[in-house]
C-alpha cells in the first residue's frame, strides 16, 4: 500500500484550488471553502504521519538533494503548518461575510495562492526554493493588501512591494555566495558542509537582513503599520498572523541549520533590536488614536519578543519563542478581525469613538478581550506559557535583563488592551449610524481567541510536537 | 582568423558606446530610442560575430531574438509615447 | 517629469548613506574574493543524470527535470502577478485608434514570424539553448505586436479564452505532476522513456501561457469585457 | 583574478549602486528601474561564479536560477508598474507620502 | 587575444556600469528608460560571455525587449494621467 504524500497535497491542493477559483470566479467562495477544508486535512494527515513516523523527508522528482529538492516535515514545521492551516480556516470563514462578491472574485484566488506559498515555505528545505516561495508570498500579500483601494492602502501596497522585493534580493545574493561557497543548496547539506569563511559572514550578513526586513524587526518595521492597518481586515489578520512569521521562520531555520557557528554577538543584537521592538511597538501602539494602526503597531512589539530567543540560544528560549510565534497569529487573527467586525459596525475606527460597541457586539469584543489576555500573557493563555519559557531560558542563563524587557511589554500590551477595552464600554461623545456584521464574522473572531486561550491550557501536546525532528537541538530538556 | 572576429566585436562594442552620446544629448524622445533601436542592432551585428568566431552557431539564434524584439519596444515606443504628443499639438 | 531626478535627501543623509554602501560592496567584494579558486557547483550531477533527463540541454533538464518544482511555482508567480494586476482594476484600451499602415504592414509581417520563432526555441530547447520561457516571451511579443497594432480589441476571446490560455502552463504542470505521483509514484517524477515527451508537452503549454501572460500584463489591468464585468 | 571574478564584482557593484539609487530617488519608476538593477547585479554574481573553473562547463543550474528569477523580475515589475499607475491617479503624484499613514 | 578578451571584458562592464548609473540618475525619465533598455541588451551580451546562452536568449527577450515595453508604455499613460489631472485642475480653476 502506497503512502499518500501529504506534503506534495498541502501544496497542490491550495494551488489547484486557486487556479479553480480564477476560472470559475463566480464559484470562488464555495470552491475555496472546499480548499480550505482540504487542506485541513492534508495537515492532519501529515500530522498522524509525523508524529508515527518522525520527520518526514519528500525528494520531488525523485532526484534527491543536492541535485534536486527536498520537501522536509519535522516539529517545526509541522507547528507552522497547523497554526496556518487554524488561522486560514478562520480567515476562510470571515471573509465570506466580508467580501462583497466582486472582491471575492479577486480575493480568493490570490489568498489561496498565498496559502500555497506558506504551505511550500513551511515544507521547503532549500534554500533557492525559499526564494521563490517568498516571492510568490510576496507579490500576493501586496495584491491583497492594495485590494482594499483608495489613497492609503494603494501607497502602502506600494511600499510594501518595493520593500519585499529589496529583502528578496537580499536573501538571494546570500543564496549565491551560499551556493558558490558550499555547491548546494539543501539546508541540511549546507549545515553538514558550512564552515566560517568571509563568504559565510557576507552570505549570513545579506540573509538575515532581507528576512529581518521582510519581517518588521525595529528598526526595519517601517512599512509594516501602512500595509497592516489599510489592508482589508481578513488580509490584515493574514499578514499580521501568518505573512510576517514565514519569514521569521526562515530565519530561524538557518539560524539553527546553518549559522550556528558564527557565534552569540549576532544574537545579542537580534535581542537588542528585539527588546527595542517590544518597547517602541508598545509605546507606538498606546499613542495611536485608530484601532487597526494600534493592533498593527502591537505586532511589531511582539514580533519583537520572538527575537529574544536568539541571545538566549537554548532549547527552550527557542521553544518559548515558537510557542509565542503560535498563540500570537492566533491571537492577533482574533484581533484583527475583531477590529473588522467594529469597522464594519461602526464605520470608523477611531478609539475615542467605539460607543459602547462592548454591549452592542459581545461577541467581538469578548474575542478582542480574550485575545488580547494571550497578547498581554497573562493565564492561562498561550502568550503566557510562551513568555513563561522565555522567561526561565533567560533566568537560566543569568541573563536577567531580558526579563525587565517582557515585564515592560507586557505593562505596555496590557495599557493598550485595555485602553481599547474601556472605550469600548463608554458612550461617545458623537453617535453614529451603526450597520449590521454577519454572525460568521463575528464568531469567526471568536473562534480564533478561544484558539489562543486553548494553546495555553493544552501547553504539553505543543511541546511535545516540538522535539520532533529535534530542530532546537536535544539537551536541556525543559 | 578569430583574433579578427574578436578585434571586429570588439570594435562594434565601442561604436555601442559611443552611439551612448545620442542617447544622453539627442534633443527630442525619438532620437534617444533611434539611438537605442541602433545598440539593438549593432548588438545583433557582434553576437553574429562571436557566432562565428567562438563556433557557438547558437548565438545567431540570441541574435535572432534581438532583432524581433527590438521591434517591440519601438512599437510600444511609437504607439505610446508618439500618440501622444501628436494629440497635444492636433488637438488644440 | 523634470522633477523626478531629485531627491528630497540632504547631502549629509547621501554622502553617509554612500560611504555605507561603499562599505557593504567592499565586504562584499572582499567576501567573492576568498571564495574557493574552483567552482564547486552541481555541474557533476547534473551531467551524471543527463542520460535519463529525456533532453539534451542540461539548463532545460535542470529547469523542467531536477528541480522542475521551483519552476512550478515560479509559473504560480507569473499568474498571482496577474491577478494582481487585475484586481488593481480594468485596462484602458486605446481611446483613439488610427489606422496606420506602416505599422499595421510592419505587425503583419513580424508577428507571424516571432510566433514562428517561438515554436523554434521550444522545440530547439530540448537539446540547445532555447526552451519554454524564451519561446514563451518571444510569443508575449508577438502578443503584444498584435494588441498594440489591432484596429479592434479582441473583445470575445477576453472571457473564458483568455483564461484557459492563462491557466495552461500552471494546469498542465500541475496534472503532469499529479498524474505522475499517482502512476510511477512521485511527485513530477517522470520515467525516463517518457521523460522527453512529458517535458516537451508541459513546455508547449507553459509557453502558450507564459506568452499570453506576459501580453496581458502589458495591458496593465483587467480586459474590459472580462469575466467580472 | 580571472574574468569570472571580474564579471561577479561588477555584479556586486550592480547590486549596491541599485540600493543606493532606490533609497535615494523619491520617483517610483526610478525605484523600479532601481529594483531591476539591483537583480541583474544579483544574478550576474550567480552565473559569474559558476564559472570560476576555467575551461570547464559551466554550471547550468545557476543558469536555471537565473532564468526563474528573470521571470520573477519582470512579474514584479508587472505589478508594481501597475501600482504605480494606481497610486498616481489617486493621489497625483508617482511617488510615496513622507509620511507613512495621515 | 588573451589581451583582447580582457579589453573586451573590462569594456562591457565598463559600459554596463556607466548605463546602469546614468539610467538611474539621469534627470529625464524618458531617457532613463532607454538607457535602461540599452542596459539590458548590454547584459545580454555579458550572458553570451559568460557562456550562459540560455540566460542570454531570456535577458534578449524579457529583460530588453519586454520590460522596456512594460516601462515604455508606464512612462506614456504616468504621463496621459498627469495631464489629465492638470487639465481637470485648469477646468476647475476656470469655471
Amino acid at each position: 500500500m502506497r503512502q499518500i504524500p501529504w506534503e506534495v497535497m498541502l501544496i497542490m491542493l491550495p494551488l489547484t484550488g486557486a487556479m479553480a477559483c480564477f476560472f470559475w470566479p463566480r464559484r470562488a467562495i464555495t470552491l475555496g471553502l472546499i480548499t480550505a477544508l482540504g487542506v485541513v486535512v492534508c495537515v492532519a494527515g501529515l500530522g498522524w504521519r509525523v508524529l508515527e513516523q518522525g520527520a518526514q523527508r519528500y525528494a520531488v522528482g525523485g532526484w534527491n538533494a543536492p541535485l534536486g529538492i527536498d520537501l522536509y516535515a519535522d516539529g517545526l514545521s509541522l507547528l507552522m503548518l497547523m497554526v496556518t492551516a487554524v488561522v486560514g480556516l478562520g480567515i476562510s470563514v470571515y471573509s465570506i461575510g466580508y467580501f462583497e462578491r466582486r472582491q471575492a472574485a479577486h480575493f480568493w484566488p490570490l489568498w489561496l495562492f498565498l496559502w500555497t506559498a506558506l504551505n511550500a515555505l513551511f515544507l521547503s528545505a532549500d534554500i533557492f526554493n525559499l526564494y521563490v516561495t517568498l516571492e510568490l508570498l510576496g507579490l500576493a500579500a501586496v495584491a491583497l493588501v492594495a485590494l482594499a483601494g483608495g489613497a492609503n492602502a494603494l501607497t502602502a501596497a506600494m511600499r510594501y512591494l518595493l520593500v519585499s522585493l529589496l529583502a528578496s534580493l537580499c536573501y538571494l545574493l546570500g543564496v549565491a555566495l551560499l551556493y558558490h561557497n558550499f555547491g548546494s543548496v539543501d539546508i541540511a547539506i549546507l549545515a553538514q558542509r558550512v564552515e566560517l569563511s568571509p563568504a559565510v559572514w557576507a552570505a549570513m550578513g545579506l540573509m538575515s537582513a532581507g528576512l529581518l526586513l521582510k519581517s518588521a524587526l525595529f528598526p526595519l518595521h517601517f512599512w509594516l503599520p501602512p500595509a497592516h492597518a489599510s489592508a482589508p481586515a481578513p488580509v490584515s489578520a493574514l499578514l499580521s498572523a501568518l505573512v510576517v512569521k514565514a519569514s521569521f521562520y526562515i530565519l530561524l531555520r538557518l539560524w539553527l541549520e546553518i549559522f550556528p557557528p558564527a557565534g552569540a554577538a549576532p544574537g545579542q543584537l537580534f535581542g537588542v533590536l528585539g527588546s527595542a521592538a517590544v518597547l517602541w511597538g508598545g509605546i507606538q501602539a498606546l499613542r495611536q488614536t485608530r484601532l487597526k494602526l494600534l493592533i498593527a503597531y502591537s505586532t511589531v512589539a511582539q514580533l519583537g519578543y520572538l527575537f529574544l530567543a536568539f541571545p538566549l540560544a537554548s532549547s527552550v528560549a527557542w521553544k518559548g519563542s515558537l510557542y509565542l510565534l503560535l498563540s500570537h497569529a492566533l491571537a492577533k487573527a482574533a484581533m484583527f478581525m475583531a477590529a473588522g467586525n467594529i469597522l464594519r459596525f461602526c464605520g470608523h475606527d477611531r478609539i475615542v469613538g467605539l460607543d459602547r460597541v462592548a454591549q452592542r457586539l459581545p461577541v467581538t469584543m469578548t474575542a478582542f478581550a480574550l485575545a488580547g489576555v494571550s497578547i498581554i500573557g497573562l493565564p492561562p493563555s498561550g502568550g503566557f506559557i510562551g513568555k513563561w519559557m522565555l522567561l526561565e531560558a533567560a533566568l537560566r542563563a543569568g541573563q536577567w535583563w531580558w526579563v525587565i524587557i517582557l515585564i515592560l511589554g507586557g505593562l505596555l500590551a496590557g495599557a493598550y488592551v485595555f485602553k481599547v477595552i474601556g472605550y469600548a464600554f463608554t458612550r461617545a461623545g458623537v453617535l453614529r449610524q451603526t450597520s449590521r456584521v454577519p454572525m460568521t464574522m463575528e464568531w469567526a473572531a471568536l473562534a480564533m481567541a478561544l484558539a489562543a486561550l486553548l494553546l495555553g491550557l493544552v501547553a504539553l501536546w505543543p511541546l511535545s510536537l516540538m522535539e520532533i525532528g529535534l530542530p532546537f537541538g536535544g539537551g536541556d530538556a525543559g | 582568423m578569430d583574433i579578427f572576429y574578436s578585434g571586429m566585436a570588439l570594435f562594434l562594442l565601442m561604436t555601442l558606446i559611443a552611439g551612448l552620446w545620442r542617447v544622453l544629448h539627442g534633443p527630442t524622445p525619438a532620437d534617444r530610442m533611434l539611438a537605442a533601436q541602433l545598440f539593438g542592432t549593432t548588438a545583433v551585428a557582434s553576437l553574429l560575430l562571436l557566432a562565428q568566431a567562438l563556433d557557438k552557431p547558437h548565438l545567431r539564434d540570441v541574435a535572432l531574438v534581438f532583432a524581433l524584439l527590438a521591434a517591440v519596444t519601438a512599437v510600444a515606443f511609437i504607439r505610446r509615447a508618439w500618440t501622444v504628443w501628436e494629440e497635444e499639438e492636433g488637438d488644440e | 517629469m523634470s522633477a523626478a531626478g531629485r531627491s528630497r535627501h540632504s547631502p549629509a543623509f547621501r554622502w553617509g548613506l554612500l560611504l555605507l554602501l561603499l562599505t557593504v560592496a567592499g565586504g562584499l567584494g572582499y567576501a567573492l574574493l576568498t571564495l574557493p579558486d574552483q567552482a564547486v557547483g552541481l555541474s557533476e550531477q547534473v551531467s551524471a543524470n543527463m542520460a535519463t533527463s529525456g533532453v539534451q540541454n542540461p539548463v532545460t533538464a535542470v529547469l523542467i527535470n531536477f528541480r522542475g518544482y521551483d519552476t512550478l511555482l515560479e509559473m504560480a508567480v507569473l499568474l498571482v502577478a496577474l491577478l494582481g494586476v487585475w484586481s488593481l482594476g480594468s485596462a484602458e484600451v486605446h481611446r483613439r485608434i488610427d489606422p496606420q499602415p506602416v505599422l499595421s504592414l510592419l505587425v503583419g509581417g513580424l508577428a507571424p514570424l516571432m510566433i514562428l520563432m517561438a515554436g523554434y526555441l521550444l522545440w530547439v530547447g530540448a537539446n540547445a539553448p532555447g526552451g519554454a520561457f524564451q519561446a514563451g516571451s518571444v510569443l508575449a511579443a508577438a502578443g503584444i505586436l498584435l494588441l498594440l497594432s489591432s484596429k479592434r480589441f479582441p473583445v470575445r476571446l477576453m472571457g473564458w479564452p483568455l483564461r484557459i490560455g492563462l491557466l495552461l502552463g500552471l494546469g498542465t504542470f500541475t496534472a503532469v505532476g499529479m498524474t505522475l505521483l499517482f502512476v510511477s509514484g512521485g511527485f513530477l517524477q517522470y520515467p525516463s522513456n517518457l521523460a522527453g515527451a512529458l517535458i516537451l508537452f508541459i513546455e508547449a503549454a507553459a509557453t502558450l501561457s507564459i506568452g499570453v501572460t506576459l501580453a496581458a500584463l502589458f495591458l496593465g489591468g483587467r480586459p474590459q469585457a472580462g469575466p467580472y464585468r | 583574478m580571472s574574468s569570472a571574478l571580474l564579471y561577479a564584482l561588477a555584479g556586486v557593484s550592480l547590486f549596491t549602486l541599485g540600493l543606493y539609487a532606490l533609497i535615494v530617488h523619491a520617483h517610483l519608476l526610478r525605484k523600479i528601474l532601481a529594483i531591476n538593477v539591483m537583480g541583474s547585479g544579483v544574478f550576474l554574481v550567480l552565473v559569474a561564479l559558476g564559472g570560476r573553473t576555467t575551461g570547464a562547463e559551466p554550471d547550468p543550474v545557476p543558469h536555471a536560477m537565473v532564468i526563474t528569477g528573470i521571470v520573477v523580475a519582470i512579474s514584479a515589475t508587472a505589478l508594481a508598474l501597475a501600482l504605480v499607475l494606481r497610486v498616481q491617479a489617486a493621489t497625483g503624484r508617482a511617488e510615496l507620502p513622507e509620511e507613512p499613514l495621515e | 587575444m588573451i589581451v583582447l578578451q580582457w579589453v573586451f571584458d573590462i569594456m562591457m562592464l565598463f559600459a554596463l556600469l556607466w548605463l546602469a548609473w546614468r539610467a538611474l540618475s539621469s534627470p529625464d525619465l524618458f531617457t532613463a528608460i532607454v538607457l535602461f533598455i540599452a542596459f539590458g541588451l548590454v547584459m545580454s551580451l555579458a550572458w553570451v560571455r559568460l557562456d550562459a546562452p540560455d540566460v542570454a536568449l531570456a535577458e534578449a527577450a524579457i529583460g530588453a525587449g519586454l520590460t522596456g515595453a512594460l516601462l515604455l508604455s508606464a512612462l506614456a499613460r504616468l504621463n496621459d494621467l498627469a495631464d489629465i489631472t492638470h487639465d481637470r485642475h485648469k477646468s476647475a480653476a476656470g469655471e
